[in-house]
Parts: structure tokens; C-alpha cells; sequence
């Protein structure tokens, strides 16, 4: 068959050239997953790390050797590429029925452009998740808040008791601002509905619409109130995202709550010493705003493409999006399968287990608005999330230039 | 073969500073030509258009028969002792010394032996290993003499080489000049300050002031038949007397004195030269001057009389063992047979 | 005179003049030693750091550690050194180091004595366009080179990333040695032709010989920057192991959401052994007077 | 360890062969073709001799430098996918900008600060190591920083630089000197639009002023001793030895350094793209330039501000040929 | 007040490179010292570190009252002529001449004044706004001595200044340091290898040889009186002759003639030196010399025959008009006025 892959007879051989993000114990994760790949089809896997894999991926797509495979920052540069005509379609290539029996209808779609399949998710990520000591929160007597409305009662408590009951930590080097914008879309999505958020990303509403614009405000009133976040807007902006739950495990703890996706709980254990998953961080769901979007999630996924078709790269790309393949991360830890084939007993602990089935259980899932959008729109959108918590004031002007980033950036 | 010939040459640095007129001298092969005059009247340059270091503003410069102009230096075939020395700083004396040979690619035994013999002959076997900072003012000056010395050039050109030596060590190298002079048979071009070396190591001397040549000829000659007023001053220490006269009968008048003179002239003014040598304490029948001591020099070997005959200065040189004290009226003799005069107005020698 | 006057005169140690003196002189060593600290404070503060635990790293200051209790580890070091490919990548950044920093040296000294020596049509115009070429961003570049060595077969070879290194480095290169070329004295090139020697002698014996210092900090400047590349490594030559240089294996101790960061502590210090080794065993060349003695007036 | 082996079998001979050939091949160059141009006429030599010697370097930079800037400036001229030719509304666009003219505004931040400061520090550590015992390893010292990446660097300036709240542990250094020596709340350094770019321009002057001193300090050791000599004789203190003499013999190297910095200053990227990625009111040409290209996917308008950096270099160069002439008058 | 003190002073450079040995002088206040040795013996050394330009590795130097050893260069207060002139290339001629004057904090006035006055002296008002590149060495050197007379200094120390002057300007620019040193009232220390100039200017003379001092005198006294050997055939040109002798009864017999000596010696054996003009073509009562001649060396006032005397050879002065080919036998009377004798072991003077 032209399509070759693992069932033509014997081993394959050759060499195939991955190229994404992953790096350090990512790497080693991924490497592990591709292993039984590489014996089994005798094809050697050169997998290449890049932090700047915009900059990386462009100059070799113009220059005109891209890797076979790459990941992809997210689905908003993969519809550009895809325009472009430098991805390949892989309708052909996976086998698009058990595709559509093992990944939810939704994590397939965000994969394709115009209809055709491009890329496709080998691990996804759960945002809208606050992590809390639940030591200190049985403590104090707090309860985890059910609905927005206890959530703000909460924080109102926790203010008079004496301690912020955020921390927020923006700082994530070229991409600041990224964590607020998780705050704001995920607020979009549950107060204004998936209806906004779909037309937000793409293009068509505008951010000084009043959905958007009630978004910022609703966020604005935790940010933009002394004394509910930690350390107030320079502590936001000059604390590295990473380091932005720390305060919560100081003597006293100067902060209780800290939203986060759901990688955070690796972050949180390594950075603090004595904190176990489970006893000492625990997580609850961000309340929806609005609770006729009640189960409201984003979500976000590493995408994968094909820029040169390749028999080994054929083989590569099916592979990965195999139970076997990505049932070896999850058990490594840190990633969630789109697969759901992907049995939860792979998951390593109790707390991740809980996310995945979060995760599948979601009644209302979104992608990553930031990650949709043109890298030039998002990169505003993380932009204006710094000047917002500087400014809360000036939140109609912040606004309008992100409108006029929207008015060039998807042409 | 190695002749020299400078042709209506000029040099000008820019457009209103000429430094070198209009020179024009041959210099034969195997010639020893000693080149001097005042300081900054353009000797070097002269010199550095020869070796090619200096381009040539106008006229043309020939070595044997062959237009030079667009040579470059190093295929010229000149060594060439720089005024400044310009060693170099990081080589040893000896590898200074060696570097034109090795240039030449001679055989390492000879390079070795020719450097032995030069470094033998200046005085520099104990510093061989050395670099050019660690040496005195006058060891260095011989590196640099060195470093044209163990050369068989077509032509040597040496700018004041000895004028940092110590008069016993410039008296035994000088002679060392002529005797290689002798041995390789090669023309030479000497720049000096030293009457002595002038005098004594050329077989002529070209004299030039403000870049323009004043008179080529025999260490003899120019001391005996200066061309004109200039010359007959530069020539010489002390310097001749001049002393204005009026001419009148053949016989010159001064302020002071008056003789009679060997030969008619039509000039009515003019002045009159003689040298120290010529004044002396022997008492002469032709003309006897009074001077007031002004100044007493004595030299151990000489003694010079600056004083007043008339209106005129005029010096003297006579015993060092006669004793005068400044203010003295003495009596001297004027030898009439070395007599000078010049024309007040072109400064031409008129005898 | 008496002896007491003869003492004192004999010790001047006591006259003002004598204080002001080593006054001037402690001054200068204040100034020395007090600016070399003040330098110093961030590379400190980096090197206590590597030694340090990632969470005591994150919640109190590095100078804290300097007090007891001590609390230091060499784990983050251990880490670093533990990371695959680690070894083949310090050969690999050597590999590309060392002839990307013959190459543009020796190819800028020749250019740069033509610079300062020769005399040709159009050289100042050239000279000065070629320092303007320092400006050019060099992300402006790798499309267009890219693209030239997949077409010629270059891109992930060697080869390729010594003569893209080359080119970048040219300019500056030529830029400082003409600098320093062309402060020679010209009697030495007058005296050197006079001897006869040929332009490649001079260029050999004498120019390279009395401009070791320049050509001493242009190694080390070359050398250093191509060790401490990053990007221009990953477009040409690629990330992957076989290839990757210590820049870009050192990366990939973070992840992609910054955790490890603190590996990069241990990580700077030992990727700057090597240009350091190369910056000690090149200060002798930086020797005073190197003309000394060469010329009078 | 396999991977010695590994290199030992097929890297090292590459590299042997590199490092002895390499060498070989560069010099039989220059060799064979003084020796064919020696064969010349006499009148021809010193006209096909230069380009010999530069003949490389110009290849070189033809190649890597050159070929890339035209096509650079062809690319500013089109639209932002290469399709349509637009003339200069690139460069209106760009000069329009706010964003862009506030990287311009902090690029001349850059200019005149990092410029004067990196060079100040470059020639006083230069000339004052120049004169204690311990010179090399107080320029060991101030190099260090030249040998540290710039991913490291960040980390570096975190240690200095980082925030927390007032009340809280300081674990920057600079935040806990004003906490616990001056008792004033600490400063966002990075951030607070008040200090950042200062802050940024301070990590760029720490990390090159060992590159000033290097160079001056080599520049320093040719300088003739006799002259110092002289001056002292003359009556001249250290001082102004050093204004009178010294900085006048090295003032063509400090051009050299300075048009360096300059150039630097000007396309400058690492320590901001790595420290605010030009938040926060610090963004510079070139990160806008990367931005422009690599982020808003507009190589055109890349390319516009690509050139405009290119442009404000100009002055500099007329003033090294002004420079370069006098000095070819003084030797 | 500024009188110079050298008090067992040694310079080392390496332990077994030793370059001034035991130097012990003292130059009075206002004096004149001429410093004279051949090259490389260590004279500039001893300038410079009067001047504070190298350190003393023993003994102590003394200006006035105050021991320099440690004192900075710059408080010291001393003008110094460098054998090397180090210019400052960068600065203009009147620049360069004007920095010490700036360093003092003089008015602008007062500056220009000086300025312009040593320019006149030195005949450098052409070259004012030149760089010292654009000057031939002579007119270097002038600068760097131009920069020392524009000072008003302790000491003045001049090493080697005109070297590179021709003889008429060297002349002058001589008589113009001494006004300056008749007007100032300076110290002076002055290194030279000009005879003429060594006789003329020094109050006293020193003479030093391989580091060691070897005689220190007025010239009259150093040329008539040498204390050594070494002294009598450094001084003087041409050279003393010297020839080996026997001594018996008050007799001096040497290989072709015999003197009778003024004085009773001890020696048995000993070197006898006469000077060229003690043997004259003036016939003498005492001794007649019978010369072979080997080389005639005519220097238009003088003419120097250099021949054999038996076994010796023996330099004479005699009439310049005297024609005399090499090869010729010549009467020569000596003079035995002055006459030199010194031991052969010891080299010291005996008479
Ligand atoms: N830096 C040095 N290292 C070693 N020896 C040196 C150094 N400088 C000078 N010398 C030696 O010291 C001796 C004295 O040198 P000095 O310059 O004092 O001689 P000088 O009497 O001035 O000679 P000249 O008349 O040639 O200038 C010389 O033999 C010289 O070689
Ligand atoms: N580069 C130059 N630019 C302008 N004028 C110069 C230059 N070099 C030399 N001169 C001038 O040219 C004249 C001749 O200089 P040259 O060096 O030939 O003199 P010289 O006869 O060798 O003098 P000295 O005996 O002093 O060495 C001098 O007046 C000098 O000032
Ligand atoms: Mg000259
Ligand atoms: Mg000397």
C-alpha cells in the first residue's frame, strides 16, 4: 500500500525528523513513547527540541526543509500552515473510522481545517483548575466553593481572615500574560457561553463587544480589588508563572487558592519540599460564572503535523495517535490522553485519574482560545492581560488595540 | 652597473611644500657619496625615494640604467640603515640581523656567519639573544647598521648611522664602512652630520639646503672651492669667518683689515671668508688682524679664539698651550693663500 | 648635619607627600577591587545558586545560604552531567567551535592587512560597508542561507554551520584587526620591504608576530560566541544529538513549562569552563611594550 | 562512554582534519595565488594584490550577509505574503506605529547608555587592572559574564533582580539591599516601566564590559611606554596622562569598540526577548523585528524596520572613516 | 639646593646583569655635568633613574636634601631630553612643547611666550602645528629638546639632544644651552658623544665605562690629566696613541724612540700615550719620530697621518698643506710636554 506504515511485512527501516517543544522529562516521555515504534518498525526517530519552535519551524518551512513531522503551537498557526499548503493532509494517511471511535468527535475536529484532517492530538491539558491546600483550607474551615457566587463569598471571607486568597503569577518569559488569559477565557466561556467563545477566537467578536469586554471586568473584579490577590499587580507580573503558588506553602501561607492547568501539581510538589499530591494540594474545578454553562472546560492539547510525507512518517503519525502509544505517557505522568481507549488505571495517581475523568466528563469542552487564535492575535491577547492588571482602568483602550490586532491578524 | 641618477627629481608632500627641488646628481658605481646639509633639508627624503619608500613627485630616478620610479622597494636591491633605526621589536639582534638574509634564503651556515662578522665588527656578540627594548640607545643604532651591513646590496644607503656611537666605537666602525666599501664594491650613499665622516669617508659629497642640491664634488674641493656662501658655512667647524668687504684695486677692504686679493673681480661688494686655520697666532707678512677675545674654547687639541677685528666677528684657532683670557687684544696672522670671497648678491664664489 | 635631621630625611615614610602617594595607590586598588565585586555579585550569585536546592531556590535569597546552617548539594550539578548526550554534545560544540574560529580569523587577518596596507580602489567605501554589515540582524539571514545550503547540500553538515559562522563573524573580525594593523609602525613594513621581504613574509613574520593582542582577543571573542550560540546552531545544524552543540543540550534541561530552570545555574558554569580556559591560556599574550625599541622619534 | 567512542570514530577525524587542514587549505590559498600574482607585471601587482587578500572575507559576507540584506530589503518592499509590491508603506506603516516608536524610543535608550556605560567601565577596569599585580584575574573577573550564555543570564538576573511583596522574603538581591538597607519597598525591577529598561540596559552593560576592557586592554599594552615616561617627566599625574596621552593613542580602538557597542545597542534582542520579551514598554527594534516576522507572520514589515536599523548606522560609519582618516595622516 | 647626589647607587636588571655598579657622584647646584662613555655603558640608565623612570635596586640618588628613591617621577621636577625623543604623536609640535608648561598650570600667555621662544631658538617655527610625524629627525629631536628648555625645572637632563643637529645648528643650539643654564641656574646633566661638545659645555666631565665611573674633572683636566688608560684614549679625537714601553732610568724606550721622562717612575714596564697633535711636523729637540704612513686622513683644517713607528703604530697632526702620500717616511718631532704614562697592569696613570 502507497499509505505503508506497520503492516507491510517485515521492518520498515529509514528515518523520520520530529521537531516540538518538549525538552527535559517532556522529552524523555515522548521518547519513551516512540521506543516500541522505533523497534518495531526499524525506523530511527531523530527528535529534535525547540523552544522557539515558531521561529524554528518557519525559517526551515521557507528555506524549504522542514522536519517530516513537527509539533504545532497550536491550531490557529496549523490553519495558517495548513493554508499555506505545507501540511499534509491525513485523511489518507490515519485510519480515519478508528480515529473517530477512540478520540471524542471534538478533539478531531480541532485537528482539521476546510474539512480535511491535519494534525492531530497526542496529549491534552486541563485548564480552569484551582489548586488549594486542603490542610489549611480544613483548618480555617473554608469549603471548596460549588458555584462563582461561593466562590466570591470565599474570597470575601478569606480577605477579612487576614490572607489573599489568590496568587496569580503571570511571568512566562516571550509568552507573559499567558496564565491570565486562561483566567479570561475560561470566564468568557462560562459566563458568556461556547457560542462567544467560538466566534471570539475566530475572528468575529470583536473584544470590545460586551461579552468580552463583562469577561475582563468579571476577572477585573478579583484582580482589580486590593487584597484578594497576593502581592497585588507587581507581584502578578514579575513572578514567574511557575513560582506562582509557592506563597501558599509559606509559614503563614500568604495566599489559599491558585488557578492553574493541570500540570501545576508537578510545579507545585518539586518547587515546595514536604508537599504530597493528594494531602497537602488538592484541586477544584473553577466555578462557571454563568450556571447555564455549568461543566464549562478549556482544554488545551499538543498538536502534531506531517510536513513531509514520508512512509516512516505515515508510520509515525499513526502511531502516535494509538491507545498503546499514548497510554505510555500517561503512565510516565503529566499528560492526559485524548484516547479513549486510554484505560484511567494508566493514570499514576488519584489526582490525575480525577482530572482525566474531569476531562471526559466535560459537558461543555473548548480549546485554548490563545492557542486558536493567529499567533499575532494571542500574542496581544497575553499582552493586554499584563496591561490589564497594571491598569485595570484602562481596560476600553486595551481592548481596542487588541481590535485592531484582530482587524489584521487572520487575513 | 649600480650607478645612481637622480633626474630632475621633486618631491612634494603638498601642494605648496616641496621638500626636494630639483635634484639632479649621478652617482657612479662603487661611488661613496656622503650627502649632508642642515636639518630637514630633505637628505632622508632623497634618500627614501631612492629605496622606493617615498613616491616621486616629478622627474625620474635611475639605478645602472633602469628607470626606478615604479620598482618595488624590495626588488630595488638596496639596504638601507633607516634614521629611525625601525628594528624589529620582537625578533632578537641576531634574528634582526638574519632577516634579510633569510629574505634572500641563504644557507643557514652563511646567515650565521655573516651575522657573527657584522655583530663581531659593532661590538654585539654579548647581545645577540636580546630584543632591540633591552639595548642602549647606541646598541640599537647598531642593529639597525647590522642589518644593512650583512648585505651584498647594489646599493647602501645609510642615514646618520653612527650619529648615536660613542666617537671611539663611530671611529672603528667607520673605517669597518670603508674597508666594506672596499671589499664589495658596491655604491654607497651616506647621510651625516659629522664633518669628520664627511670629510674623510666619501669620495665625494653633495651638499643640499632647504632641498635644493648647492654642490657635488670632493671632500677637497668643497673645502677648498666652495660654490657659494652656503657651502663655504656648512663646511667646516668652527664655521668660516665672513667679514663684508668693499673691493677696490684688487684689494678687500674690511672694517677692520684689508688685503690684497690673488685674483681681479668685477664685484664693488662682496664677502670675504676664511677659516679658522687661517687665523692664527703665526704671524703673517700679508695681513696681521687685532681681534678682542670675546670667547676662549679649548679643545685639548685646539684652541678657538671668538672675537671682534674691527666691526666684524671673525675666529681663530691657534696654540692650546697659548694662554688668553677673554679680553685680551691679540695679534694674528691672516694666511691670505686660503681666501674666499663671495658675491654680496648671488652668494657665489667669486675666486 | 645632625643625625636626627640625617633620620629624617632618610625616612621619608613620614611626609605627606608619601601618604598621598600610597593614598593614591590604595585608592586604586579600592577602585579595583571594588568594582571587580561589585561585578562579581550576579555570577555569585549564580554560582551559590548552582549549589543550592531548587526549593531553597525559589523561597529565599542566594546570599542566604552563606550562613549556617549550610546547606548545599552538588545534585543540580549531577543532574546536568547526568543528562543524555551531555558528552557528545561538549565534543560537538568543540567540533564546531574550532574551526569556526580558525576560519573567519585567519581569513579576516588576510583581509585586514589589505585594509590597513594596501592600497586599492574603493577600499574605504568597501571597509565601511563592511563594518555596516555588523548590523544585519542574522535572523535575517537564515532564510535566505537555508535555503542556499538545502540546495547545495549544506544544512545539518559541519561544514555548513563553520562557514555560516565565518560569514557572521567576518565582519567584526576584519573590523578590529584593520584597527589594530593599522597602528604599526610604517617604518617596520618600510624596513621589511628595504630587506626584501615579500607581502606574505610580512604579513607572517611581521604583522601577525606584533599583533598577538588583537589577534588574541578577536580568538577569544569568536571563540566565545560561537560557544555560547544557540540559535544560529539549531537552524543550520539542527537539534537533534548526534549534532546538537552544549547550547542547545543545556535548553533542553528546562521543559517546556520552565521547570528545571534551576539546572541552568549548574549548566552556566560548566559550559563556561572552556571559554575560560581559552581566555587564561590567551592573557599571555597580552604583553605590554610589544614595540618597544623598534623606532626612534 | 560511548559517546567518546562515538566521537572519537567519526567526529575527530572530521576535526583533525579540520583543524590541519583547514589551516593548510587557507594558507595554500594566500601562497599559490602571492605566487601567481608575483608572476604579474610589476605595474599590475598592486592592483590585484588587495583583492587577493580580501578576496575570501568578501566572498564570505557576500554570501552570508549581503545576498540576505538585499532580499531583505526586496521583501520590505512587498506585502505580507510576498505576493503584491507595495513600495514603501511597509516603512510608513512601521514609523507609524506607536509600538514601533516607542522601540525606537528605547533603542536610543540603549544607544546612548549602554554605549557610554559599557565603554566607561571597558576602559577604566582597563586602564586601572593595566596598573596591580593582579590584573589577570580581576579581568577574569569582569570577562566572566561575556562566557555565560544569555539563558543563563536570566537566570543570573533573576538572583538579582526578582520581587516580592513588601513584608515578604526578598530573594533578589537588589530588592533585599533596598528592604533591609535603605527599609524603601522593593521595585519591580523588570516591570515598573519607571526602572525596566535601565534595569535591561544594566544586564547588557555588566555582561559586555569585559568585551570593552579585552579589546582597550590590548589596545592599552601597544601604547609606548617611553611616552608615559615623558608625560611623567613632564609633570603630568595619572590622571592626566591618562586624558592626554593615553586616551588619545587608544581613541581609534575606542572607536572600534564604540561603533561595536553602538551596533550592538542598536540590534540588541537577547537580554529583552529573554527577560520581558518587550513587555512592559521595552520593546526594541530588533525583538519587534522577530516579532514582526515570527509572530504577526508579516516578513515585510520585518524586513521595513530590518532596514531602518541598517539606516541608523550610517552616521556611525562616517565618523570611523573621518576617524580612520586622521590616523592614517598620524602614522 | 638642587645639587645631585648618586651615593653607591646600582642598577640590576637581571642578578647577573649588572649595568651601573657603584656610581657615586655628586653634581653641585647650578653645575654643568657632561656624562661621556661609550655606548651601552650606562649612562641613560643613570639619567633615568634620577628621573624616576627605573627603579634603584641599591643605593640611594639625592636631589637637594631629599632622597629620591622613592619619590613619583612627576614630583621630582626634572626636564628630560629622551635619547628615544618620545613625542606625543598624536599632539602638534607646539603642543607637544607646551604640555609640560600646561602640567604646571601656567597662564595661556605664559605658555605661548616660552613656547614660541624655543621654537625661535630651535628653528622650529615652521613646524609649530605639524604632527611629529611630518618631521625629519633632526627637527624630532629639536622638539624633544624644546620640550625640556621651555621648563623651569630642579635639573635638567639631556640625553644625547644633538645628536641628529648638523654641525652649524648643533653649534648654535649649544650656545643656547648655555644661556639657558647661565640664566636659570639649573643643574644640568648632560649626556653626549660629542667631543666638541664635552669640552665646551661641561663644568665637569664624568666619564664612566661598563657601569663603573671612571673620572670625574673639569675638561682640562680630564684631557690633560687622564686617570686611567681608559680616559685617555676615550677622550680626544683622533685617539691617544698609545705605545708599550720599557722603563729604565727615567727613560721610556718604545719599539722605534726613546723619551726621556719628566718624573720618576716605579714601573718597570708601562704604556706611553701621546696625543696626535704632540706629534707635529714641527721639528722637536727632544724626540724625532720616523713615521711610516699608512693612512692620510685630511680634514681640511687639519691633516692626520696614522703610521708605523717601529712596531707602534702612532697618529700625528700635521700641516694640512703638507703633501703626504701614503707609503712616504716622515720626520715627526714630539712634543714631550705633554706626555702620558700609565702602568701596564694596573692601567693607572703614572706620571
Ligand atoms: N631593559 C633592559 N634589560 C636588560 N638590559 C638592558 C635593558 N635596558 C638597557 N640594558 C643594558 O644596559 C646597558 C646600559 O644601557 P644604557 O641605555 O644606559 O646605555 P647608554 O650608556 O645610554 O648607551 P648609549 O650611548 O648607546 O645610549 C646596555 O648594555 C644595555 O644593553
Ligand atoms: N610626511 C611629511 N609631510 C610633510 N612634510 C614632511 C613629511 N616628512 C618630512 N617632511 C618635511 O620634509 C623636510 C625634509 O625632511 P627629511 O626627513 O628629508 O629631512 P632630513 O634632511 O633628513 O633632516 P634630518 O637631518 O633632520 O634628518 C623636512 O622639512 C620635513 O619637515
Ligand atoms: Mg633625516
Ligand atoms: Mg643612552
Amino acid at each position: 500500500t502507497g499509505g505503508g506504515g506497520s503492516t507491510a511485512g517485515g521492518k520498515l527501516g529509514g528515518t523520520v525528523n520530529v521537531l516540538a517543544v518538549w525538552s527535559a522529562n517532556e522529552q524523555d516521555s515522548f521518547l519513551a513513547m516512540i521506543k516500541p515504534f522505533e523497534d518495531q518498525s526499524g525506523v530511527k526517530v531523530n527528535y529534535e527540541s525547540t523552544r522557539d519552535i515558531n521561529a524554528t519551524l518557519t525559517t526551515r518551512l521557507q528555506a524549504g526543509n522542514p522536519p517530516e513531522l513537527a509539533g504545532i503551537p497550536g491550531p490557529g498557526q496549523m490553519f495558517d500552515f495548513a493554508k499555506a499548503g505545507q501540511l499534509k493532509p491525513l485523511d489518507n494517511v490515519l485510519d480515519m473510522s478508528a480515529m473517530s471511535q477512540q478520540y471524542a468527535p471534538d478533539w478531531v475536529k480541532l485537528g482539521q481545517y476546510n474539512g480535511k484532517t491535519y494534525s492531530i492530538f497526542i496529549k491534552t491539558a486541563l485548564k480552569g483548575l484551582v489548586w488549594y491546600n486542603p490542610k489549611t483550607f480544613a483548618a480555617k474551615g473554608y469549603t471548596v466553593p460549588k458555584t462563582w457566587a461561593d466562590l466570591t463569598a470565599l474570597q470575601t471571607k478569606m480577605k477579612a481572615d487576614g490572607t489573599a486568597p489568590w496568587c496569580i503569577a503571570l511571568e512566562s518569559g516571550t509568552a507573559s500574560g499567558w496564565p491570565g488569559s486562561d483566567w479570561v477565557k475560561e470566564i468568557v466561556l462560562s459566563q458568556a457561553g461556547p457560542t462567544v467563545y467560538d466566534s471570539w477566537w475566530a475572528g468575529k467578536q470583536k473584544w470590545t463587544s460586551p461579552e468580552i469586554k463583562a469577561a475582563w471586568t468579571t476577572w477585573g473584579g478579583i484582580v482589580g480589588t486590593p487584597g484578594l490577590v497576593y502581592g497585588g499587580p507587581q507581584f502578578m507580573v514579575s513572578t514567574a508563572f511557575a513560582d506562582g503558588a509557592n506563597p501558599m506553602y509559606a509559614n503563614p501561607p500568604k495566599c489559599l487558592m491558585h488557578n492553574q492547568g493541570s500540570f501545576m501539581s508537578d510545579i507545585i510538589t518539586k518547587a515546595n519540599a514536604g508537599v504530597t499530591l493528594g494531602t497537602d494540594l488538592s484541586f477544584f474545578p473553577l466555578p462557571d460564572v454563568d450556571s447555564k454553562n455549568a461543566g464549562a472546560h478549556v482544554v488545551a492539547g499538543d498538536l502534531f503535523g506531517m510536513f513531509k510525507d514520508t512512509p516512516q512518517a505515515r508510520a509515525l503519525i499513526k502511531y502516535l495517535t494509538t491507545p498503546a502509544a499514548q497510554s505510555i505517557w500517561v503512565k510516565r505522568g503529566g499528560a492526559i490522553s485524548p484516547n479513549k481507549q486510554v484505560a484511567l488505571s494508566d493514570y499514576p495517581d488519584a489526582t490525575s485519574k480525577l482530572i482525566a475523568e474531569q476531562l471526559v466528563g466535560a459537558k461543555i469542552a473548548r480549546f485554548d482560545a490563545g492557542d486558536l487564535m493567529p499567533a499575532a492575535m494571542s500574542a496581544q491577547y497575553f499582552k493586554d492581560v499584563l496591561d490589564f492588571v497594571q491598569n485595570p482602568g484602562k481596560l476600553d483602550s486595551i481592548l481596542a488595540a487588541s481590535d485592531a490586532v484582530q482587524a489584521t491578524a487572520y487575513k | 652597473m649600480a650607478s645612481v641618477t637622480y633626474d630632475h627629481v621633486v618631491k612634494r608632500y603638498t601642494a605648496d611644500l616641496t621638500v626636494v627641488k630639483d635634484f639632479n646628481v649621478e652617482i657612479k658605481d662603487k661611488e661613496f657619496m656622503v650627502l649632508v646639509g642642515p636639518s630637514g633639508c630633505g637628505k632622508s627624503t632623497a634618500l627614501r625615494m631612492l629605496a622606493g619608500l617615498e613616491t616621486i613627485t616629478e622627474g625620474q630616478i635611475r639605478i645602472g640604467d633602469r628607470v626606478v620610479n615604479n620598482v618595488a622597494a624590495k626588488d630595488r636591491d638596496i639596504a638601507m640603515v633607516f634614521q629611525s633605526y625601525a628594528l624589529y621589536p620582537h625578533m632578537s639582534v641576531y634574528d634582526n640581523m638574519a632577516f634579510p638574509l633569510q629574505m634572500k634564503k641563504l644557507p643557514k651556515a652563511e646567515i650565521e656567519k655573516r651575522v657573527n662578522n657584522a655583530s663581531r665588527i659593532l661590538g654585539l656578540d654579548n647581545f645577540l639573544q636580546r630584543k632591540p627594548r633591552a639595548l642602549s640607545g647606541g646598541q640599537r643604532q647598531r642593529v639597525a647598521l647590522g642589518r644593512a651591513i650583512v648585505r651584498d646590496p647594489q646599493v647602501f644607503l645609510l642615514d646618520e648611522p653612527l650619529s648615536n656611537l660613542d666617537a671611539k666605537l663611530r671611529g672603528q666602525t667607520r673605517i669597518e664602512l670603508q674597508k666594506l666599501h672596499n671589499d664589495l664594491e658596491t655604491t654607497f650613499i651616506y647621510v651625516t652630520h659629522d664633518q669628520v665622516e664627511a670629510m674623510t669617508m666619501g669620495d665625494r659629497i653633495a651638499i643640499m639646503n632647504a632641498g635644493i642640491l648647492q654642490q657635488v664634488g670632493t671632500p677637497d674641493d668643497i673645502y677648498d672651492h666652495p660654490a657659494n656662501l652656503f657651502v663655504a658655512g656648512f663646511i667646516g667647524t668652527p664655521t668660516m669667518s665672513f667679514v663684508p668687504v668693499t673691493l677696490q684695486n684688487g684689494t678687500a677692504k674690511a672694517s677692520g683689515f684689508e688685503v690684497k686679493l690673488p685674483k681681479h673681480v668685477e664685484s664693488a661688494k662682496g664677502t670675504l671668508g676664511f677659516r679658522p686655520e687661517a687665523v692664527t697666532d703665526k704671524p703673517s707678512e700679508v695681513a696681521t688682524l687685532d681681534m678682542k677675545v670675546d670667547v676662549v674654547e679649548r679643545l685639548g687639541s685646539d684652541q678657538f679664539l671668538y672675537g671682534q677685528v674691527g666691526s666684524d666677528t671673525i675666529t681663530a684657532r691657534v696654540d692650546p698651550r697659548l694662554k688668553v683670557e677673554v679680553g685680551d687684544q691679540v695679534k694674528l696672522g691672516l694666511d691670505t693663500r686660503s681666501l674666499h670671497l663671495f658675491d654680496a648678491e648671488t652668494e657665489l664664489a667669486l675666486l | 648635619m645632625s643625625v636626627m635631621a640625617q633620620e629624617r630625611i632618610e625616612a621619608p615614610a613620614w611626609s605627606a607627600r608619601w601618604l598621598a602617594d600610597r593614598l593614591g595607590g590604595v585608592a586604586l586598588h579600592v577602585a579595583v577591587i571594588g568594582l571587580t565585586i561589585a561585578w562579581m555579585v550576579p555570577t555569585l550569585g549564580l554560582f551559590v545558586s548552582s549549589f543550592r536546592h531548587l526549593t531553597d531556590i525559589s523561597n529565599t535569597g542566594w546570599w542566604t545560604a552563606l550562613s549556617p546552617p549550610f546547606n548545599f548539594t552538588v545534585e543540580n550539578y549531577s543532574k546536568v552531567l547526568a543528562q543524555n548526550n551531555l558528552g557528545t554534545s561538549f565534543l560537538n560544540s568543540i567540533m564546531i567551535t574550532i574551526p569556526a574560529t580558525i576560519i573567519p580569523a585567519a581569513l579576516a587577518a588576510f583581509a585586514a592587512y589589505a585594509f590597513s596596507w594596501m592600497k586599492f580602489w574603493g577600499r574605504d567605501i568597501l571597509f565601511l560597508a563592511l563594518v555596516g554589515l555588523l548590523a544585519v540582524p542574522l535572523q535575517l539571514t537564515f532564510i535566505p542561507v537555508l535555503k542556499m545550503f538545502n540546495s547545495v547540500g549544506l544544512s545539518g553538515t559541519f561544514l555548513g554551520i563553520w562557514l555560516a559562522h565565518t560569514g557572521y563573524g567576518l565582519p567584526f573580525a576584519i573590523y578590529l584587526l584593520a584597527n589594530f594593523f593599522r597602528s604599526l609602525p610604517t617604518d617596520l613594513f618600510e624596513s621589511a620591504e628595504m630587506d626584501g621581504a615579500s607581502t606574505l613574509t610580512v604579513f607572517f613574520r611581521i604583522v601577525l608576530p606584533l599583533s598577538v593582542p588583537a589577534i588574541a582577543s578577536l580568538v577569544i571573542f569568536q571563540f566565545l560566541w560561537i560557544w555560547n550560540d544557540f540559535l544560529v546552531a539549531l537552524i543550520y545544524l539542527g537539534g537533534t544529538p548526534p549534532v546538537a552543540p552544549m547550547t542547545v543540550t543545556v535548553a533542553n534541561l528546562v521543559n517546556s513549562l520552565g521547570s528545571g530552570y534551576h539546572l541552568l545555574t549548574a549548566a552556566a558554569f560548566l559550559s563556561m569552563i572552556v571559554p575560560l580556559i581559552v581566555f587564561f591560556s590567551l592573557q599571555r599574550f597580552f604583553v605590554r611594550g610589544i614595540l618597544a625599541g623598534s623606532v626612534k622619534g | 562512554m560511548p559517546d567518546l567512542s562515538q566521537f572519537l570514530t567519526n567526529q575527530l577525524p572530521t576535526l583533525v582534519v579540520a583543524v590541519i587542514g583547514v589551516p593548510v587549505v587557507i594558507g595554500l590559498y594566500i601562497v599559490g595565488l602571492e605566487f601567481l600574482v608575483r608572476r604579474l607585471p610589476d605595474a599590475v601587482q598592486p592592483r590585484a594584490r588587495p583583492w587577493i587578500w580580501v578576496g575570501p572575507a568578501l566572498v564570505f559576507v557576500t554570501v552570508f550577509l549581503v545576498i540576505p540584506l538585499i532580499s531583505t530589503i526586496w521583501i520590505s518592499l512587498q506585502d505580507k505574503h510576498g505576493t503584491a509590491f507595495v513600495g514603501l508603506s511597509n516603512y510608513l506603516a512601521v514609523l507609524s506605529d506607536p509600538a514601533v516608536l516607542l522601540t525606537i524610543r528605547n533603542n536610543l535608550y540603549w544607544l546612548v547608555l549602554y554605549t557610554f556605560f559599557t565603554l566607561l567601565f571597558g576602559v577604566m577596569m582597563a586602564v586601572l587592572a593595566d596598573r596591580v599585580p593582579y590584573e589577570t584575574p580581576v579581568k577574569s573577573l569582569i570577562f566572566m559574564p561575556m562566557a555565560i550564555s544569555f539563558v543563563a543570564m536570566s537566570v543570573i538576573w533573576k538572583f538579582m533582580y526578582s520581587y516580592q511583596p513588601p513584608g515578604a522574603t526578598q530573594t533578589g538581591t537588589l530588592n533585599f539591599l533596598l528592604t533591609s538597607l535603605l527599609h524603601i519597598d522593593p521595585i519591580t525591577w523588570i516591570q515598573d516601566q519607571r526602572f525596566n529598561n535601565f534595569a535591561l540596559i544594566a544586564v547588557a552593560i555588566w555582561g559586555w564590559v569585559g568585551f570593552a576592557m579585552v579589546i582597550l586592554s590590548a589596545a592599552l599594552k601597544g601604547i609606548p611606554g617611553d611616552l608615559l615616561e615623558a608625560a611623567r617627566v613632564d609633570g603630568a599625574g595619572e590622571i592626566t596622562i591618562f586624558r592626554r596621552v593615553i586616551f588619545p593613542l587608544l581613541m581609534p580602538t575606542v572607536t572600534v569598540v564604540a561603533t561595536t557597542l553602538i551596533i550592538f545597542a542598536l540590534k540588541a534582542f537577547d537580554i529583552v526577548y529573554v527577560m520581558t520579551a518587550g513587555n512592559f514598554d521595552t520593546n526594541i527594534l530588533a525583538v519587534k523585528m522577530y516579532q514582526e516576522y515570527f509572530v504577526s507572520a508579516d516578513p515585510g514589515r520585518s524586513g521595513a524596520i530590518a532596514v531602518i536599523l541598517l539606516v541608523a548606522v550610517i552616521p556611525v560609519l562616517v565618523f570611523n572613516l573621518r576617524q580612520f582618516r586622521a590616523q592614517e595622516a598620524r602614522r
